[in-house]
């Protein structure tokens, strides 16, 4: 129920109440000093989770192959950029403005801000901040989405329809199903709470890349006809982990801006305990993939103990606040774990996962909308499962559809020789390493 | 006995390996190498400043075998790296004088 | 007009005005609550703007060939040492004090805060802040101007003459022209406007850079007798993306930061808008490089849209604020594509920029000093131009005498056989990646 | 005598008195607005040393060889997270809860807040700040000691009994020595002043990691029998270089939260001059290992500026508010200084030090921490010897005594032949960079 | 003349070259390899899905000798490179025609 | 055929090969190698401690040529390749028995 942002401000004060703090009744914050904090934690928030496409560039790049690294970052330094462009368009007032129920007023976005004509700050609710601030901070968001979809389905897509759907899905996509709940549509009249956006932002991402997953089939050579499976090794270890790393920094941002305030007492202590559940089932999530991949296989999978970290990470997002730190660990402990499992499940399905996006995404992503049920007492499986089964049937049927159209158009796989060869050459012309290994062009 | 070197497209390493051992071939030895050749590399564009690509990857295979087991060594890896196109590579054939194996000190037919 | 600092805070309070906000009139935000935000915002951009030495360091490390790498790093950390030091000896009086109009007065910076002797807060002035903030934040600015140096003249360029290069470049050359603007001196009098320096900054690095890469000549090998051109790959391109993304965060501190303040509603809101037209331009910037390399070229280049990112944030650095979003998106196109055009261009003129620099710094820069009219209407085409040549006058002078000084006392290329070598071997001892293909070490 | 947190809050207002500010008289800046201030600067910090795991992870995989760099990014990401949950199991209670002297009341953290029951704020402490966002800050730093550790042990030591260790060291040995100074133990009281860290934090780490060293022995290969060495050259040096930038950055926020209060004009001028004398003296320490390592082998070593930069930063941590801007750069420049010569004397020793650490975080620790005395008049030499010989007693026989257990139980070292195949093969199972150079599967 | 190329384990080079020069031999060239081989890689799992490794790293060391030096150099190879265990890797003896020092000109013997 | 196989310093690989290509030469494999030999590495210092680079960087030029050609492109070899200081490698010659082209299956000197 949170977010609800510009549109829904007194919902928004009620729901903060059930999470566990009020505002303060003393005045002591004046109304400016409170518009101050209040947007210069979406500006602060929103920088880190912006730091996060660093972070999806990274953990993909490194868990490429060395022939496809040059078109990961590629795609991934272009959706963020698309992402940015047309959720200003369109994205944002489609998620936001007005919102009849299933979207708001397709445009694009402009600002209203509490000053008078002579500059006059005019605002009147403790509540208020800048609204670049808020557009800036919903932005990033959006990029997060469409990250996701670029991990599932590297080195094996063409740029050019990646990016269309880029622009469908950051422009039209994710703000309609956006606005069901955090832009104060049917999805939060049902009750369904999603803090931060494991569903809203995480799952849907996951959706659409499984979607993606299954039309698009899998990397030539991965699965072998006696379905034995051909692993595709990472080329670059250290990158995917500075890649986790990063995100787990832009995830403070991620869950600690959804507060959405700063200017009382009450919204800064919940900004640090989310900072610290969110840190927890992290660190719960490694844990967890640590010791599972060391029982079940004797070798300590890193790949895993990365995957692990963001399963614990996205499990926390729908509930960061309410839950106490043995029940963040819990919550991420699971993440983590599902994730181990989740990983080569898809494998058996023959579900071609690159960077495991699925299994951390969506799979942690339900597992942990379900979770708020534990902690916050206004939540309830009904609602929960509503909104879980809601954004799938949207984002399956909606994605599949502009996924097929995309086939049709473009098509969506590069030939043969393309990818045998890698993207690297085949679209960019230009290789990642170009000197190391037998890449090398000098000699 | 003989050592065939074989100049192959990388992609075509598991086929050319697969070929061989069902030859009963047990050994080989691999190494990433560049061709200059009569398959010239696309012509590139880097930051607006076009230029061809000479050295182009390859896979050097050699492997050794007894003499009688060189024709169908050679028209194995012939098959099995073939694609038709220009820049499959070559298969170089060259007199072995001794061979040992390292572990048992075991030598020529007995070390391959 | 903007960052007078300490000197002009008077001017400064006008300045803002004139920018779309005013300070509220309201006391709601009280004169030591203000000035805690400024500080902390001095402070905390100022960090983000520090961050983007690693961005430099790491972009350039990816644009170099392997065995120039070692040394990029280590001109890049030992830059930013040297401006953090030779700004405190020297720098930051030359530009901000008591400025005559072409200088300051030279000689160590240090502290004057509002307390009394028993340490009372005694600030009357919502536009204050601590000293040391305001210090940090125009420290990490004149490194930013170094790192240009570097980037351009790489691969190629002995450590010795360079390190002095950045010693007086940064003690010396960039803050006197500081003065002239940031300083109160005879450009602001002119009526320049360079909100946080597209030439102020990033054209005083390029044509230090242009000088430079002048007089040192080309890389050995890059240009071929026949006119034709041989590219030399940069080696990973991943860690030339990574310092794109961090280049791109940091520059919310950059920009942002130059606000000067966040003490009331109207900076608040600002910084916010500031965050916003910063991502729009660089985005714009990211498409407009990808959809011209893609149509001019066929293939996608990586390269350029790093380069492309980074030509759309120096062109809204030098007004972040003032431009309404799709101004904000159209100024950072051009950016973006200029550099896809200039960097060509300046390969054709033989003039040897290993990672783009001059293209990025200078050729946005001007552009994006220029394009200040568009939306500040304090702003003129005489007095930008005024700045832009004003500038560009005096840096090539000087710079082209002090390397002609440098070439003199120690010469400015490393032999032809340490250039082939490398100098990572020849001045450094030791590879960046010793064990990874012909480089290695270990066998 | 700093950091005594929740449980002495007036010592901590007495304190900060001593070094340079006091809290302003006039309640200029309300009660709620500073717990913001304070709750959200132990946020911001903490996130910001959050990010130095990534920066040691990043240092450690940069400075290892090849096969053992995924083995250093499994230990890095697992001890941060093992750290985050020991700390919150029982490490904080141990350190702040009632300490008695020598320790405080094991058990897990849990938050007290000032709101009544409504939630409403009911502070009345201008020095207030959320509870969780303390334990956050305190936290991170736990994890920097462990850091040091997993650096000096590298590519020789089995993963499980690293991890036991850590377990041991983050839950309960760096806990108790925290106790006795920050939280209000017999070290607070015999006069022993360490602002952020240099004894407490880094040389805790720094001791630890030497004791391991000496018990485990060098890597096989290291020393020769003729008494020389044999340099394995660390195998990524743009990781190392990234990795350095990183701790710089997180730097800022170490010392900079360490002042553990921003809700008045005295607080945040002393974050800013943290920031400013931090900067410095990181910088003073690249440039003395840069004239150093030129002067002394006419070849500047990168990995000596990487080591100098954070010899100057560890210095600087014991007192890095007081110092003028010139007392910093001495402290910085020494600290620098000290590293280049404790590296190579280690070697003499047989001391095998992977990545510096020892030298690093001890030795410039202990630099650090006497230098208090030039710029606090509270500081005594004795005060001062005190902490330095109290915790490296405790530190030393403690950790020898772990390290055994585990030697007996687990066995530290992996075998010869899994020590040549490097760990990454025989306890990962698998390749840092599968496709580079020799380690190349898909060949 | 005769090339004695020999595929050994990467961790013997430094033993192997010691070895030689210790017979007098004043260069070699080495490279890196992969070998397929009796010795069959471990099975690994990556992410939940097993595989075998199917090339091991190896070192291939090419010196070019004297005729009279061949059994020396191929037997203080043989022992210097020999650990007992599978894959410990093959000595291989080639027929040289010619030598040239490139530095003067000099051939055959007098260029080793 | 022979097998000409050429260690030479990699800058010297760009001049090598035209040399090559002047004589009409349409293919040529490369490898990376490091070269133990007579040019002594240089004392190197990392970190306090000094060493010595016992290998050094090299390239290896194979190159398989009809028998009457071999005087002329070890020459060519010998000239590019040649700085006249130590470590500028060595040329060797062996014999090759056969040669096949992958792609069409042609053999000897038409292969080439
Ligand atoms: N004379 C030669 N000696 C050694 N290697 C050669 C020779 N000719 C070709 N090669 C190798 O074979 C590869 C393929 O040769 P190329 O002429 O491009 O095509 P094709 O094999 O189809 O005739 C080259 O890239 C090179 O590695
Ligand atoms: N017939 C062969 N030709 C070329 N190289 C071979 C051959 N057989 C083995 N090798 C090389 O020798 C290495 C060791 O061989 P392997 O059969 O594993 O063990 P061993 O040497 O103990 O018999 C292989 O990895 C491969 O590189
Ligand atoms: N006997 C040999 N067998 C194989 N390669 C050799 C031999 N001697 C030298 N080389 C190679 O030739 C290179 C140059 O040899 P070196 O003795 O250093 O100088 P030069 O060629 O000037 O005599 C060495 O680095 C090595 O790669």
């Amino acid at each position: 129920m949170k977010k609800f942002m510009s549109f829904s401000l007194l919902a928004l004060a009620a729901s903060i109440a059930t999470v566990g703090f009020t505002k303060s009744a003393s005045a002591d914050v004046s109304i400016e000093t409170a518009f101050i904090f209040n947007t210069f934690s979406f500006a602060f928030h929103g920088a880190l989770v912006m730091w996060m496409a660093a972070g999806f560039a990274m953990l993909e790049a490194g868990l490429v192959r060395t022939k496809n690294t040059t078109m990961q970052l590629t795609k991934n330094i272009a959706l963020y950029s698309i992402a940015g462009l047309m959720y200003w368009v369109i994205g944002y007032n489609l998620m936001y403005a007005d919102v009849s129920g299933f979207f708001g007023t397709p445009g694009p976005w402009s600002a209203a801000d509490p000053f008078d004509a002579e500059g006059m700050f005019i605002g009147d609710d403790a509540a208020g901040y800048g609204a670049a601030s808020d557009w800036f901070f919903q932005m990033v968001f959006v990029a997060t989405a469409a990250s996701i979809v670029s991990g599932t389905m590297a080195e094996r897509i063409k740029l050019v329809p990646f990016l269309v759907f880029v622009v469908i899905l950051t422009g039209i996509l994710y703000p309609i199903q956006g606005s069901w709940s955090w832009g104060g549509g049917w999805l939060s009249e049902a009750g369904f709470l999603d803090f931060a956006g494991s569903t809203i932002v995480h799952s849907v991402g996951g959706w659409a890349a499984l979607t993606g997953a299954i039309i698009l089939g899998a990397r030539k050579g991965k699965y072998n006809a006696d379905g034995s499976i051909n692993p595709m090794p990472g080329s670059n270890l250290p990158l995917a982990a500075l890649g986790t790393f990063i995100l787990w920094m832009g995830w403070f941002g991620f869950n600690g801006g959804s507060q959405l305030a700063m200017g009382s007492a009450a919204d800064v202590v919940a900004i640090a305990t989310i900072y610290m559940n969110t840190n927890l089932a992290a660190a719960a999530g490694v844990v967890a993939a640590l010791i599972l991949t060391g029982v079940m296989y004797k070798k300590v999978d890193l790949t895993m103990l990365l995957n692990g970290a963001l399963g614990g990470l996205v499990a926390i997002t729908a509930e960061p606040l309410a839950p106490s730190p043995l029940l963040s660990i819990f919550i991420g402990a699971i993440g983590g774990a599902l994730v181990v499992f989740a990983v080569p499940l898809l494998d058996k399905l023959k579900i071609d996962d690159v960077v495991g996006a699925i299994s951390v995404h969506l799979v942690a992503g339900i597992w942990g909308t379900i979770a708020v049920v534990f902690s916050n007492a206004d939540a309830t499986i009904g609602g929960q499962l509503t909104g879980i089964v809601g954004v799938a049937v949207f984002m399956i049927i909606t994605s599949a559809i502009v996924w097929f159209v995309l086939k049709l158009i473009f098509g969506l796989r590069p030939s043969e020789e393309d990818e045998a060869l890698g993207l690297d050459r085949a679209e960019n012309g230009m290789e990642a390493y170009p000197e190391f290994g037998r890449g090398s062009q000098t000699i | 006995m003989k050592l065939v070197m074989a100049i192959i497209k990388p992609f075509k390493l598991d086929e050319v390996r697969e070929s061989l051992t069902g030859l009963g071939i047990q050994g080989l030895t691999v190494s990433e190498v560049k061709g200059f050749g009569r398959q010239k590399g696309q012509t590139e564009i880097y930051r607006g400043a076009e230029y061809s690509v000479n050295f182009l990857p390859k896979v050097k295979v050699e492997v050794v075998v007894a003499d009688d087991m060189v024709g169908q060594v050679a028209e194995q890896i012939q098959k099995s790296a073939n694609t038709g196109r220009i820049g499959d590579g070559k298969i170089f054939v060259l007199d072995v004088a001794q061979a040992v194996r390292i572990r048992t000190g075991e030598t020529d037919a007995d070390a391959l």
